[in-house]
């Protein structure tokens, strides 16, 4: 048992950083401001929640690690913060950005325009 | 023995309860006064019987916080030198509290200002008393914050809060170098404490902390740079100079006389702690030779402010502007008193600070009554205000007569002794204390002439407020007191304090022989 | 072959990983153009940075060390808020 | 392996000191705040690597959280570009 | 091996030095008083940094110094691995003192912008050497 | 790309002066003999703080002097900024009024968002404050992170939102005083046993009903928590009152 959460641990880490990395490429490389939006959110659900997760699962699996069940507690506690915050937060910054028009963009429709 | 660690606790737990308090009695000025007066009070009485411990006792008296001796953790180290002017702070303190009732009569927020004013307090003799470098960083932050604070009181005049910014933010950048400076001390000699530190200088063993580690020439250079530097812009010396004629004339003035009363003396304090009792007495070649460099440093940047000071006391229209110019002329004095490295040197610089502080103080309060009288600091306004106001003309005339060093005012006595010290090392640095003591003369005089003989612009009907002429007699009276006796008061106590400070194996002693007892 | 060599295998992997895409992020950082892509690039790299954390906490085995996580991830979505009302309206507290 | 724990602090120094660079000469004082932010995060994890845990707490507390908030206040309160 | 340990310490400790320079730059010679605050921010932080790097000790393993289980054997190897704590309590308790003072800068320069309607430091010096030129304040 | 130019020679010297310095220095791998001293002693040995953390025993126990007036550092800056922005009661009363250009706040997601993370954070920092003497952490950290919760409310819903449900700046700095007097009863309790200032063991009682606590260390970093805590709300709704509101008073005060 302790070995498959170990390995299922451990996948979900490598997961985690093939993720950030490819989150942090978008970042660098699409063209605007929403567009990255995208890619961050490759970069923080998948870079950090899983990994996170993921470091909870190896914890309860790994044998040689002291305190256990405290890494394993902390690191699902901060999962589940950055599961709710990075959303929001991301959403906050591409409301101000939208409400401001500080971004250069030409979009084909604007349906948040067309609401308001 | 509890009196030492309680004097600074006393103002500080004062200070923590005064919001609640303040919020229970609703903002009543008259009981926020009286609190303030029985905090100031109880931390007067406790500061003389700490003035009493340490003159009844031959070596230095240590305080342990929480029974830990020093290095492992914070001590109290009471000697003669900060007993002397533990009293003196305690005491200005108390009066000036007096003094500011009736001065902020006009201003909202008495309970905000009696806060920061025990706060101020408390990081005062914190500074004193302190036996270990980095408690000696947290205290100065205690006093400059409360300055910063203070300094901005009116916050509605622009000047007040700029130039308090001002010296928030060269205060703040000083205090972190002296925080990288105590890093390197940690690095070095494995510790803070100050006897501890002392014994690694000179080459002696103490428990605990072991030896000394890499270049001990080289760290005690930069590190000692660095913390005279926090020095020389706590007691605003003349490269750092330029925040102290702006804000000490714009804090009220009773902040006025504390800040260059009192809290210029923190440079000057903890430059005598560093260079008499950790790199003091005979150290091994090339520490000498550090240590003489930076004395030579120190000197010269002091001459330098002094002369400067006095020339720009001439050109100044505002009376606390000039005021604070002859604070920077002081302490350039006291600097270069303190370079000496004599005993001469040091009595006449404890005694000056003595004297210089007292004067000081008086001379801001004096002012200030006719500020508080005319609202208006120019002096051209004030004009002929003195034949109004009997009291506070004669001690503002004791005050200038005095910081002059006109017989047989205290600061005369110091200037001889100054004199004298100068004397032994070069002759040009008496001339120094000379010829800007004359510069300094006629700014008094003028400043006087104006008060006392100019004409009033208008008939000036306000009375003198009792308790402020009262205090400022007081203070008067003082200076005439401590001119009169000065004889007595050097060999009484100057001399023994400077003694004390010189020995720094006495220091050294009282630690470890507490260290031994505690430590089986 | 146990488990604590496999897992210092895989953190040979993982670590340079995880810095490189912070370096990435800090170069968006820097690129900028406008506010909200240095924010959204502090953001992700504060999360990465918390997700790191963990990582690094049970690759120096000490459960002590993960606490740091939580508060990295709360601060930053605080300096999300702070930075988009700021945008939407100019006074933050209102 | 000590050489690991050394390369990530260099890493996390050098940002620190680049962006600390851009963050004092950039005009903009918002985007500075967002520089000095990731300036605040470099030296958290260079904190971590010392092996300070609770300097990491207060540290991340006080540079990534109470100062960009504080200066967001500054800023939204008086000017955001500074004029030369 | 260890020279190579040697220059990344010398490295970093430069590059810290390079900073603490670059902030004092920053608080000198930036006009703006936002940006002075800022500078005060990384110069303090930096600061900070140094002090830490005192305490750390380049062996490996090495371990944050929390004592990890209560039992005697677990202390003989925590004191050959634990890093020095009390250069890290100096900063914590400098972290929190830097803290207050940039909170207190921060409210004078809004009181500032109140009263004055600039946050450039050179204006400012002109508004006040005109209000002394006038003699009242 | 032009401001980077200062930057990579700056880059550059450092790794060319490194390149000198490095034969002369030593390696660091001993532990100073102090440092030594507090981790041997901490929680075994006869000089003891009776805590496993040594950072927080040296904070509040071995150097607790330090800490003490760090914190009434903290508190002396938090009422100079009160007196910087001070108002009297009417216009407090006025400045709680809700200003014209006031919105409901930002969007319902971050609204909801927040209110389950405001619950999160109240655990979270409560345990980080309360296994202090455990843990890293501590009063000033715990306090830090509870300052999360209102500093979120303030920006998500508004100022009022906070001042509606009671937590006003005068209550915030009632909560703050009662934790420094807390501070400093538990720093005096010691002197009424014949001990010394911020004496902990054996004055404290290392363990209460089985629990490690660690002597006093325990009750100041609950006090702490408190006063961080309230310190930093109240220092953020002080700032949080807008900007027309305080240039208000500020003119009715000079045409006075």
């Amino acid at each position: 048992m302790s070995e498959i959460l170990f390995y299922l641990g451990a996948v979900m880490i490598t997961i985690g950083g093939i993720c950030d990395l490819f989150g942090a490429l978008g970042l660098l490389k699409f063209p605007n401001f929403y567009i990255r939006l995208h890619a961050a959110t490759v970069g923080t659900i998948g870079g950090a929640v899983v990994p996170l997760f993921g470091v909870g699962f190896l914890a309860l699996g790994a044998d040689f690690l002291p305190h256990k069940y405290a890494i394993a507690g902390a690191s699902f506690v901060t999962g589940i913060i950055v599961l709710l915050a990075a959303p929001a937060g991301s959403h906050a910054l591409a409301y101000a950005a939208h409400k401001t028009k500080i971004v250069k963009w030409e979009p084909k429709c604007d349906h948040l325009e067309v609401e308001e | 023995m509890n009196v030492i660690g309680l004097t600074p606790i006393i103002p500080i737990v004062f200070a923590f309860a005064l919001p609640l308090f303040s919020i229970l009695i609703k903002g009543n000025r008259k009981i926020i006064q009286f609190y303030a007066l029985i905090g100031t009070g109880l931390t007067l009485i406790s500061s003389y019987k700490l003035f009493q411990l340490g003159y009844s006792s031959n070596v230095p008296l240590v305080y342990t916080f929480g029974k830990w001796i020093a290095p492992i953790g914070i001590v109290y180290e009471v000697d003669k030198l900060n007993a002397l002017i533990a009293l003196l702070t305690a005491g200005l303190m108390f009066l000036i509290a007096i003094y500011s009732y009736r001065y902020l009569e006009h201003d909202e927020g008495l309970e905000w200002y009696y806060t920061l004013y025990l706060g101020l307090e408390a990081g005062l003799l914190g500074v004193l008393l302190t036996g270990d470098a980095f408690n000696l960083f947290v205290m100065i932050e205690v006093t400059s914050i409360a300055a910063y604070a203070l300094v901005m009181f009116y916050r509605d005049r622009g000047d007040s809060v700029f130039s308090g910014l001002k010296y928030a933010l060269i205060g703040a950048t000083g205090t972190t170098m002296y925080f990288l400076a105590l890093g390197m001390f940690y690095g070095t000699f494995g510790t803070v404490n100050f006897a501890d530190l002392s014994a690694k200088v000179h080459g002696l063993s103490f428990p605990v902390s072991g030896m000394p580690a890499g270049n001990i020439v080289i760290t005690s250079g930069i590190a000692l740079a660095l913390a005279t530097w926090a020095f020389l812009i706590k007691a605003a010396i003349v490269p750092n100079h330029f925040w102290l004629p702006e804000a000490h004339p714009a804090a009220p003035s009773p902040i006025s006389a504390i800040l260059s009363g009192l809290v210029v003396n923190v440079g000057v304090y903890a430059l005598i702690r560093f260079l008499y009792t950790v790199y003091g007495g005979s150290l091994a070649p090339e520490l000498a030779h550090v240590v003489s460099l930076l004395s030579v440093i120190a000197i010269a940047l002091g001459a330098v402010s002094a002369l400067f000071s006095a020339l720009m006391m001439n050109v100044q229209k505002d009376v606390k502007r000039l005021i604070a110019y002859s604070t920077i002329m002081h302490m350039g004095y006291l600097f270069m008193a303190v370079g000496l490295g004599t005993e001469l040197g040091l009595q006449a610089a404890l005694f000056h600070l003595v004297n210089h502080s007292i004067a000081k103080a008086l001379l801001f309060l004096a002012a200030g009554i006719f500020i508080h009288a005319i609202g208006s600091r120019n002096i051209e306004d004030l004009s002929g205000v003195g034949r109004r106001m009997p009291i506070a003309t004669f001690s503002l005339a004791i005050a200038t007569l005095s910081l002059v060093g006109i017989p047989p005012l205290n600061v005369f006595f110091s200037k001889l002794l100054l004199f004298n010290a100068f004397i032994d090392k070069n002759l040009i640095l008496a001339w120094i204390l000379v010829i800007s003591s004359v510069i300094a003369l006629i700014a008094y005089m003028r400043l006087f002439y104006v008060i006392w003989f100019g004409k009033p612009k208008e008939d000036i009907k306000t009375k003198e407020p009792l308790s402020m002429s009262l205090t400022c007699l007081l203070l008067a009276l003082t200076c005439l007191a401590i001119g009169l006796m000065a004889p007595t008061i050097v060999d009484n106590f100057i001399a023994p304090a400077a003694a004390q400070t010189l020995d720094y194996n006495s220091y050294i002693n009282a630690v470890l022989n507490l260290l031994s007892k505690l430590l089986h | 072959m146990n488990l604590e060599n496999s897992f210092f295998l895989l953190m040979k992997f993982v670590i340079p990983v995880y810095l490189l895409a912070f370096i990435i992020y800090a170069i968006r950082a820097f690129k900028g153009p406008t506010i909200v892509d240095i924010i959204l690039a502090v953001d992700c790299m504060s999360f990465d940075i918390a997700a790191f954390m963990a990582i690094l906490a049970i690759y120096f085995k000490s459960a002590f060390l993960i606490s740091g996580a939580i508060t990295l991830a709360l601060w930053a979505y605080l300096l999300d808020i702070y930075i988009a009302k700021h945008l939407v309206g100019k006074e933050v507290g209102v | 392996m000590i050489e690991i724990h050394l390369l990530m602090l260099l890493i996390t120094v050098i940002i620190g000191l680049i962006f600390s660079y851009l963050a004092i000469i950039e005009k903009d004082s918002l985007k500075a705040i967002g520089f000095s932010a990731v300036h605040a995060i470099a030296y958290a994890i260079a904190f971590y690597i010392l092996m300070a845990p609770d300097i990491v707490l207060a540290y991340v507390a006080v540079a990534v959280g109470i100062y960009s908030a504080l200066l967001i206040f500054v800023v939204s309160k008086t000017e955001r570009y500074e004029v030369v | 091996m260890n020279e190579v340990i040697t220059f990344i310490w010398t490295v970093i400790i430069l590059s810290l030095i390079a900073t603490v320079i670059i902030s004092l730059y920053g608080i000198a010679r930036r006009p703006n008083l936002t940006k002075k605050l800022i500078a005060l921010t990384i110069f303090t932080d930096t600061a900070n940094l140094l002090v830490v790097l005192l305490g750390y000790r380049l062996i490996y393993p090495v371990a944050p110094p929390v004592l990890p289980s209560f039992s005697k054997e677990a202390l003989q190897t925590f004191v050959k691995t634990a890093v020095d704590p009390l250069p890290q309590a100096f900063v914590i308790t400098a972290v929190v003192i830097g803290m207050a003072v940039n909170v207190l800068i921060a409210f004078a320069i809004i009181q500032i912008y109140r009263l004055y309607g600039t946050v450039d430091a050179r204006k400012l010096g002109e508004k006040q050497s005109t209000l002394l030129k006038e003699g009242g304040i | 790309m032009k401001r980077l130019v200062p930057l990579i020679i700056l880059l550059i010297t450092i790794f060319g002066l490194a390149y000198y310095i490095t034969p002369k220095l030593p390696q660091q791998t001993e532990l100073r003999p102090l440092g030594e001293f507090y981790l041997k002693n901490s929680y075994f040995g006869d000089y003891s703080a009776k805590s496993p953390e040594v950072v927080t025993s040296i904070l509040w126990d071995y150097r607790g002097l330090d800490t003490l007036f760090e914190t009434s550092v903290f508190f002396i800056a938090i009422i100079g900024s009160l007196t910087l922005f001070r108002l009297n009661k009417k216009q407090e009363e006025e400045a709680k009024q809700k200003a014209e250009e006031f919105r409901i706040g930002l969007t319902l997601i971050i609204k909801s968002v927040t209110r389950v993370i405001v619950v999160m954070i109240l655990a979270v920092s409560a345990s980080i404050a309360l296994h202090g003497h455990l843990t890293p952490g501590g009063g000033f950290q715990g306090g830090s992170a509870l300052a999360v919760a209102p500093l979120l409310i303030i920006a998500a819903y508004s100022k009022y939102a906070l001042e509606e449900h009671g937590l006003d700046k005068t209550r915030a700095l009632i909560f703050r005083s009662i934790g420094l007097l807390g501070i400093a009863l538990v720093a005096l309790v010691p002197l009424l046993s014949g001990g010394f200032l911020m004496q902990n063991q054996p004055i404290f009682p290392a363990k209460l009903g089985g629990q490690l606590v660690s002597g006093s260390l325990i009750y100041y970093n609950f006090f702490e928590f408190l006063a961080v805590g309230a310190g930093f709300t109240a220092v953020f709704l002080l700032l949080a009152i807008p900007e027309k509101v305080f240039k208000k008073f500020l003119r009715r005060e000079a045409n006075e």
